[in-house]
């Protein structure tokens, strides 16, 4: 085998502490090496082109470059290689940068590292054989999971591009937490109005099917071939049925048993209910918990009023498989709790606001429902406790965002905008009324945010204090708020009649659940993690499955709509050819010494191993053996490691192509 | 079930009915308390605003002491000494040269494993149930204001409350008698402590801002865990009333003496008598339990 | 916070609260002396420094018919690892 | 020769081989990079799909081949990107553990974490704290003297030189 070797300096970001000239010396001596070289930039073209004409000039079989880690550029490579007519899959990278020049400050031992690491290379690739890459087929259907703005958006781009979409909900009705936004900022639009339309396009919509009160039960298979199972929670009515008169919910007696999730907890919704009245599909569902039909068996009065006979009791969960190409996770965020610190949980509370124990410390979206015109209190600005206008209302930034004593070192990036439109709506409210906002610092990035702050401040003279509130309790029907002004210097006490948390934006609580489903990562605090927080920030390592918004991390309504267009494109791009080429990793069976002993079948998470019947030329049996099925198997290569003979191999991670690598340490 | 026991200064003086009250519940309980032989004062506040090494070195001598006398758990009633302990303990563990230091000082190795508890950390252990067991008097009519101040919470990492914020456990304690808890504001704020003597007029305004929101929430006795706070609430009451006269006093209980009481201990036993504003208004609330035969 | 304090003493800072600094030196002077806190003895001491004679003196009788002042001084056997450690920590400052 | 010029021996450094997964560690080391994390220099990574591809077979013959220390490290349970891997892996690490206790290997030299695609700092710590327990215990001469007196028949069967 003639292997070469080419070292990239990848400008200063090797070569500052690798020496990359004596690597490549160093590489030269290496049994089996016919070239050695190093360059500035091996990924620019003219590095490209050295490796060609080396391959050409000096007739090499296997290619091993030193550069960046082989997440970034293993492609480039491969190509760069298959086009001077090296296979693809002779070409091992060694990652002298992510790995080496980047993670240590001394030339020395950077040096020695990289020799070793480009010493490994080359022992492996003396193994590897050429490959080809396996073609798979393409399923063009998208399975979008959540139904907030998110999801809608991305729901109706795919659709529109022409392709099945299956839209999942949790909750009886899409729309999620942007329907119970009264206006949106910077331009104070009213936000059901812009996505009401949105919601009722997505159920029109020929190609998408919806999937309300569902959730996502298990996944299987791979990009483009996703078998998905969906967990139909029983509404306990035949949808095909109803109508959506909403009959049954008015005549519901059940009335005062069940705070309304859609107000925040602000109002009561009765058993039998439809979350809001815009809400789509307009069709009710029983909340088993408190239906005391469920309970005693006694009621039935829905049953009793419905023209249609749609009412079933006895509806069970029903579940669904699905069969899709990609899948683009769209699952949002909820807000962070407040009042205590929730059992096992990474996040503190705020015992010193007493949320929960005063009825008019509010979060921030519940004073979106007070402030919206279909929530509870019809658009006026009344605080719960006695239904009173508030006088003074205060605000509170960043509680939870950025401080990490309570378990959130980020910042939720929203609660500046909203804030100062609370604020501004108030204003517009109560002329007379004053706010204050306390804030650690102003962050009013985006197309005309600082603007609209600025207004907040100038026109409505919304007052700001820049520092912290330590406590907050009640006195005389007031509620004190203690804090710090540090720019005055000075502790500030205020009585306000109602003060609203701007409380922090924290994934869905199920999400780490959900990622661990679908195979792909999550950080500490549950948001899924990104391929690439640059170059491919809507991606996860998992090929074929997206993100959009809230559930890879606080972002606002324009931002949640362009990451689910992105997500949509990237779903388009991959339905883009009919067959899809995947990595030929994949374990391989020699029959000759398989024993049928089956352990790499029980092992299996893909049920990738069929039995196989090996018979002579009269039909009679000989042996059963495993047997793989490539289409269905992943790589991961545990049954290699688990078979007792092995007898089964995974192509490109060999027992000899690792031995080679562990070999090869002898010389370290 | 035995106990290492710190009492801390203030028992051999003005807080001395903690000492009298703790001793007579542990009775009850049947739980034994080995007072730590030959404990010295831990520094308290003085010690950490003048000096480091004081404020570690100081309690890692009782620490120490605790050690050779085989004890493996220590209770320290006092919140400002539970808190110079834990301290001093958790910083000798993560600071090796701090340890090296003292145990040179000491001439002798320390460890820093050992359990130590304040009151309400020791009654969340003996639990609500067996305190039931054993109270024999009917405190229904009686409503507290429990008040933890700043050292039975503060700060989190040593106190260990079961919230900084808005802590519950002590009124758990509470309910456990029979008596009535009341909602109020002020339970973590500061009564003024060290300052009692130097800056008398501190502690009264402090103080007088957590009085007057007990006695507004209706609280009939305000319950206390630490000497501190307990001589501020109590003792410099009396300066309070003297600027405000015509109001109304609060008793200031310790939380052992309120155990106490409600297992039918003598209030005298419990040195009750020796509280500078009047507690028999609390004691003319308290009736006997009526025993219900089964 | 503390250890400003701690710097300001050892670089002879005059304290902004000399009532307070009067307070802490008096007290820890008992443990020095004592091992324990001495009220009586604390008391006298901080008073001689602070020339606050009068102060809580209405509340004297009192505390003293309830018992609440130890009388005599308290006796800590280990006084000599105290010492040494009030030794240390003053040599430090130096 | 350039190869002892950087091959000058001055104290002992351990050499530790590492067997990581690539979709958690691999990444998460390579944020570590991407974050310029420093670390120290002795670990030598040896990327494989999944730990569930890792063979107790590759430990052994890691420190025959004259490796220190050896860590394995993988995805946190339940975040395995082939669904399971970790999991055979975990149980698989449990028995040999203590089969080479039973042998007589000092165990804190096999070192297993799990570490995600975002934990580039944990990453760092690992290593440093792996390479700190290695560089204490010293060079592991005692297994490579007894393993050559030992046959290893699977490593025979694949013709490596013993």
């Amino acid at each position: 085998m003639r292997i070469g070797v080419f070292v990239c300096h990848c400008g200063e970001n090797i070569g500052r502490t690798v020496d990359c000239h004596a690597v490549a010396e160093a590489c030269a001596h290496f049994p089996g090496v016919a070239h050695s070289e190093d360059y500035k930039y091996m990924c620019s073209d003219p590095g490209q082109n050295l490796i060609k004409q080396a391959i050409r000039e000096k007739g090499l079989d296997a290619v091993v470059v030193g550069s960046c880690s082989p997440h970034m550029h293993e492609k480039t490579f491969r190509k760069a290689c298959a086009d001077a007519g090296v296979n693809p899959y002779m070409v091992e990278i060694a990652n002298l940068r992510e790995h080496c020049s980047w993670i240590h400050d001394d030339i020395k031992a950077g040096t020695r590292k990289s020799i070793d690491l480009m010493r490994f290379a080359v022992e492996k690739v003396k193994f590897n054989v050429p490959l080809s890459p396996i073609r798979v087929p393409v399923t063009k259907r998208t399975l979008v999971i959540g139904g907030g703005i998110s999801g809608i958006q991305a729901a109706l781009d795919v659709a529109n591009a022409g392709y099945e979409v299956v839209l999942v909900e949790k909750e009886p009705s899409i729309g999620g937490h942007m329907s119970q936004l009264s206006e949106t900022f910077p331009t104070l639009d009213c936000s059901q109005c812009i996505l009401t339309p949105r919601m009722v396009e997505v159920y029109q919509h020929p190609k998408i099917k919806l999937m309300s009160y569902s959730e996502v039960e298990k996944v299987d298979g791979f990009i483009g071939n996703f078998t998905v199972t969906i967990r139909k929670k029983a509404k306990s009515i035949k949808e095909e049925f109803c109508t959506g008169c909403g009959l049954c919910a008015q005549k519901c007696p059940i009335k005062k048993k069940a705070l309304s999730e859609f107000d925040e907890g602000l109002s009561f919704r009765s058993a039998m209910y439809v979350p809001f009245p815009q809400a789509v599909p307009n069709i009710p569902v029983i909340d088993r918990e408190v239906c005391t039909y469920f309970k005693n068996g006694k009621c039935a009065l829905c049953k009793s009023v419905c023209g249609r006979d749609a009412i079933d009791f006895d509806q069970q969960d029903r579940f669904v498989k699905e069969e899709v190409g990609a899948i683009i996770v769209a699952t949002g965020y909820k807000l962070y709790t407040i009042d205590k610190k929730p059992e096992g949980s990474i996040y503190k509370g705020y015992g010193e606001y007493g949320y929960g124990k005063y009825k008019d410390v509010i979060d921030g979206l519940q004073f979106e429902r007070i402030a919206s015109a279909s929530g509870p209190t019809s658009g006026e600005i009344l605080r719960p406790s006695d239904n009173k206008e508030p006088q003074k209302i205060v605000f509170i930034q960043c509680v939870g965002s950025r401080d990490e004593s309570k378990g959130i070192s980020y910042c939720s990036k929203i609660c500046c905008m909203y804030t100062a439109k609370h604020a501004m709506l108030y204003k517009h409210k109560v002329h007379h009324g004053e706010a204050y906002v306390f804030y650690m610092d102003i962050r009013s990035g985006g197309k005309n945010y600082e603007e609209f702050v600025r207004r907040a401040i100038e026109e409505d003279h919304v007052k700001y204090i820049r520092g912290r509130v330590s406590k907050i309790y009640e006195e005389d029907g007031k509620l004190i708020v203690r804090g710090e002004d540090t720019i005055a210097g000075m502790p500030v006490t205020i009585d306000a009649d109602l003060v609203v948390l701007a409380t922090a934006m924290v994934p869905q609580p199920e999400a780490s659940v959900l990622a661990q489903t679908l195979g792909v990562s999550y950080d500490k605090y549950g948001y899924f993690q990104e391929v690439h927080p640059k170059l491919r920030p809507v991606e996860t390592a998992t090929g074929g499955i997206f993100l959009a918004g809230a559930c890879h991390s606080p972002r606002d309504i324009p931002e949640c709509v362009s990451m689910a267009s992105a997500a949509a494109a990237k779903t388009m791009v991959l339905f883009g050819s009919d067959m899809l080429e995947r990595e030929p990793v994949v374990a391989e069976v020699d029959p000759s010494t398989c024993a049928g002993c089956f352990y790499c079948k029980k092992v299996c998470a893909y049920n990738a191993i069929d039995i196989n019947e090996i018979r002579d030329r009269k039909g009679q049996l000989q042996k059963v053996v495993a047997h793989v099925n490539s289409g269905l198997c992943q790589g991961c290569g545990t049954c290699n490691a688990t078979c007792p003979s092995k007898s089964i191999e995974l192509i490109g991670f060999r027992d000899d192509q690792i031995f080679a690598q562990i070999n090869a340490f002898a010389e370290v | 079930m035995n106990l290492g026991y710190y009492p801390g200064c203030s028992a051999e003086g003005t807080g001395k009915e903690a000492d009298l009250s703790l001793k007579e519940v542990f009775k009850v309980l049947d739980i034994g308390l080995d007072e730590l032989e030959d404990w010295s004062c831990c520094g308290a506040t003085s010690a950490h605003v003048t000096s480091h090494l004081l404020s570690v070195a100081l309690p890692a001598r009782n620490l120490l002491l605790a050690q050779k006398q085989g004890l493996n758990e220590l209770l320290a009633p006092c919140a400002a000494c539970y808190s110079r302990l834990v301290s001093s303990q958790k910083e000798m563990r993560l600071d090796e040269k701090t340890r090296m230091r003292v145990e040179e000082l000491l001439e002798d190795k320390m460890n820093t494993g050992m359990k130590i508890c304040n009151l309400l950390q020791v009654f969340e252990e003996i639990g609500p149930e067996k305190l039931k067991d054993h109270i024999t008097a009917d405190l229904k009519n009686l409503k507290v204001a429990c008040y933890y101040g700043c050292l039975l919470v503060r700060p989190a990492d040593i106190a260990l409350a079961d919230d900084v914020e808005d802590p519950h456990s002590m009124e758990a304690i509470v309910e456990a008698t029979g008596a009535k808890t009341v909602n109020w504001n002020f339970k973590t704020e500061c009564c003024g402590a060290a300052h009692s003597i130097a800056h008398t007029d501190i502690v009264v305004k402090l103080s007088k801002k957590i009085l007057d929101d007990a006695i507004k929430r209706g609280a009939d006795v305000i319950a206390v865990a630490c000497p501190m706070c307990h001589s501020n609430l109590d003792m410099r009451q009396i300066a309070i009333i003297d600027q405000d006269k015509g109001r109304n006093p609060i008793p200031v209980l310790y939380l052992t003496e309120l155990i106490g009481l409600a297992m039918g201990i003598d209030p005298a036993a419990l040195g009750i008598n020796s509280h500078y504003i009047d507690v028999k208004p609390i004691l003319s609330k308290i009736t006997k339990r009526e025993v219900v035969c089964a | 916070m503390d250890a400003l304090r701690e710097l300001a003493i050892e670089y002879g800072i005059k304290p902004p609260d000399p009532d307070g600094m009067a307070f802490h030196r008096s007290f820890l002077n008992q443990i020095k002396n004592f091992g324990r806190s001495y009220e009586i003895g604390f008391l006298l001491e901080y008073k001689l420094k602070t020339r606050h004679f009068f102060q809580d003196l209405d509340l004297a009788p009192v505390t003293l018919i309830k018992g609440k002042l130890g009388l005599l001084p308290p006796k800590v056997k280990g006084k000599k690892s105290i010492r040494k450690i009030f030794a240390e920590a003053e040599g430090g400052k130096a | 020769m350039l190869l002892q010029r950087y091959n000058m021996e001055e104290k002992f450094e351990p050499k530790i081989a590492a067997f990581v997964c690539n979709w958690c560690t691999y990444t998460g080391a390579d944020l570590a990079g991407t974050s310029r994390l420093k670390q120290q220099p002795n670990a030598r990574l040896i990327r494989v799909p999944c730990t569930g591809r890792i063979d107790p077979v590759f430990i052994i013959k890691a420190f025959e081949s004259g490796a220190d220390g050896v860590l394995v490290s993988g995805c946190h349970p339940g975040d395995c990107h082939y669904n399971a891997g970790n999991f055979h892996a975990r149980r698989r690490w449990i028995m040999f553990r203590e089969l080479l206790e039973f042998a007589g290997i000092d165990s804190s030299r096999l070192h297993f974490s799990w570490v995600s695609a975002s934990e580039g700092k944990k990453w760092v710590d690992v290593i440093d704290g792996v390479t700190e327990t290695v560089r204490k215990k010293g060079p592991f001469d005692q297994y490579r003297k007894m393993s050559r007196k030992i046959e290893l028949p699977e490593l025979e069967e694949e013709g490596v030189e013993i």
